[in-house]
């Protein structure tokens, strides 16, 4: 299972602070979870689909789309950060 | 001194300075930058701003920013706080506090950790204005001032 | 707010940079530069320090040093305050507080007054060691602060 | 008259922290002032010959050798400051 949150606008557009996906091949890099996330249609599609930026962390610490995922691992979403 | 809180609770400046300086008299310069809540922004009058933030990823990129400003400037002490939740106009949002032996350190260290931090700590802010809510968008001054650092 | 105090008390940090936020709800950015007497200089153990000025010049050197950073960035107030007379260790010496809409400004005009407060008010330190009392050098580094300046 | 002032190291080696000097031609500049002040011989000589940076400010504003002064002027004397 990986563990996968939304923060900001993101959150508000989807709905939802985050959700439990069974890990999978297709989802073995941040572009295959984007992907696959898309593909479920509106709001995913308008909302990860790259037109506003996006950005992720695995574990934590910021991370791109090719950075490889492994089962367990934490993937937040979020876009551009304004905090200070 | 290396210490980083994340807190609902009002900053308050005085002690935390306070707490830097303490009695370590190699301390020659002290630079506070304190970050606050503006009535006007974009435009349009601010009535208040939710302040939401990435629990536990936040106090690790503020550790990552803290450690690169100690091995670029010889510092003594790095204190930062930042304030999450609801704020009005006026309110303290962030304090960083740098002190060295000399000026030139602690200025410098200070301005860079709040241009990381701007750039790579997880905070999110949404403005109640009179037309309704809206979330903050990111500076293109604030993107440029983080990357004056990447290369020197 | 632009004011200048040269006194013989103790600064009280906290009570100047309430002053200078008041209720100024555009204030987004507070620089504060804070001096504080170290106990070794030029690798000799201080004991404690008498401040020399020159009453009279002092004051409108510093006007001047304000009056330029106002001058060069979009300021919402400036706050010198400097000690004069007998110190020891871990006393504040000097504080300067920038406030402005935005940090980089208030940041650059809080360490240009201080580069030039450095080169340009008209204060003399004497040291009390354990081999004796000596008056401070300038430092060269000080000097070289200030050039920076001189042609942005 | 003209009001010359010491500071520092130098109201320390010259045993005065001012005095007051009828103004002639002769102090007619900074430079002039200068010269008329050394030739009274120690411990003016040595504090003031140019060996040491000595700084002056006329009527309380920073001055140079070439500054001219006029009967009336505030004039002071001083090492590099170190303030701060």
């Amino acid at each position: 299972m990986m563990q996968i949150i939304y923060f900001g606008r993101l959150r508000e557009q989807l709905q939802s602070s985050g959700e439990k996906l069974e890990y999978s091949a297709k989802s073995g890099s941040v572009r295959g979870l984007l992907e696959q996330l898309c593909q479920r249609g509106e709001p995913w599609a308008s909302a990860l689909d790259g037109r506003a930026t996006v950005l992720v962390a695995v574990n934590q610490e910021m991370a791109g789309a090719e950075t490889a995922l492994a089962d367990g691992d934490e993937v937040a979403f979020f876009p551009p950060v304004t905090g200070g | 001194m290396k210490a980083i809180t994340v807190q609902s609770e009002p900053l308050d400046i005085a002690a935390e300075q306070n707490a830097v300086r303490g009695s370590d008299a190699g301390i020659g310069a002290l630079v506070s930058f304190v970050g606050l809540m503006r009535d006007i922004n974009d435009g349009a009058k601010v009535y208040r701003m939710t302040l939401e933030h990435y629990a536990g990823m936040t106090e690790k990129a503020l550790a990552v920013i803290v450690d690169e400003a100690c091995e670029r400037w010889p510092l003594a002490a790095v204190r930062i706080v930042h304030r999450v939740g609801e704020m009005q106009p006026t309110d303290p949002i962030v304090l960083v506090i740098v002190a060295s032996a000399h000026r030139s350190a602690a200025f410098a260290a200070c301005e860079f950790i709040m241009d990381y931090l701007k750039n790579r700590a997880p905070f999110w802010k949404k403005e109640y204005t009179a037309e309704g809510e809206r979330w903050v968008e990111q500076r293109a001054s604030d993107r440029d001032a983080e990357g004056r650092w990447i290369n020197r």
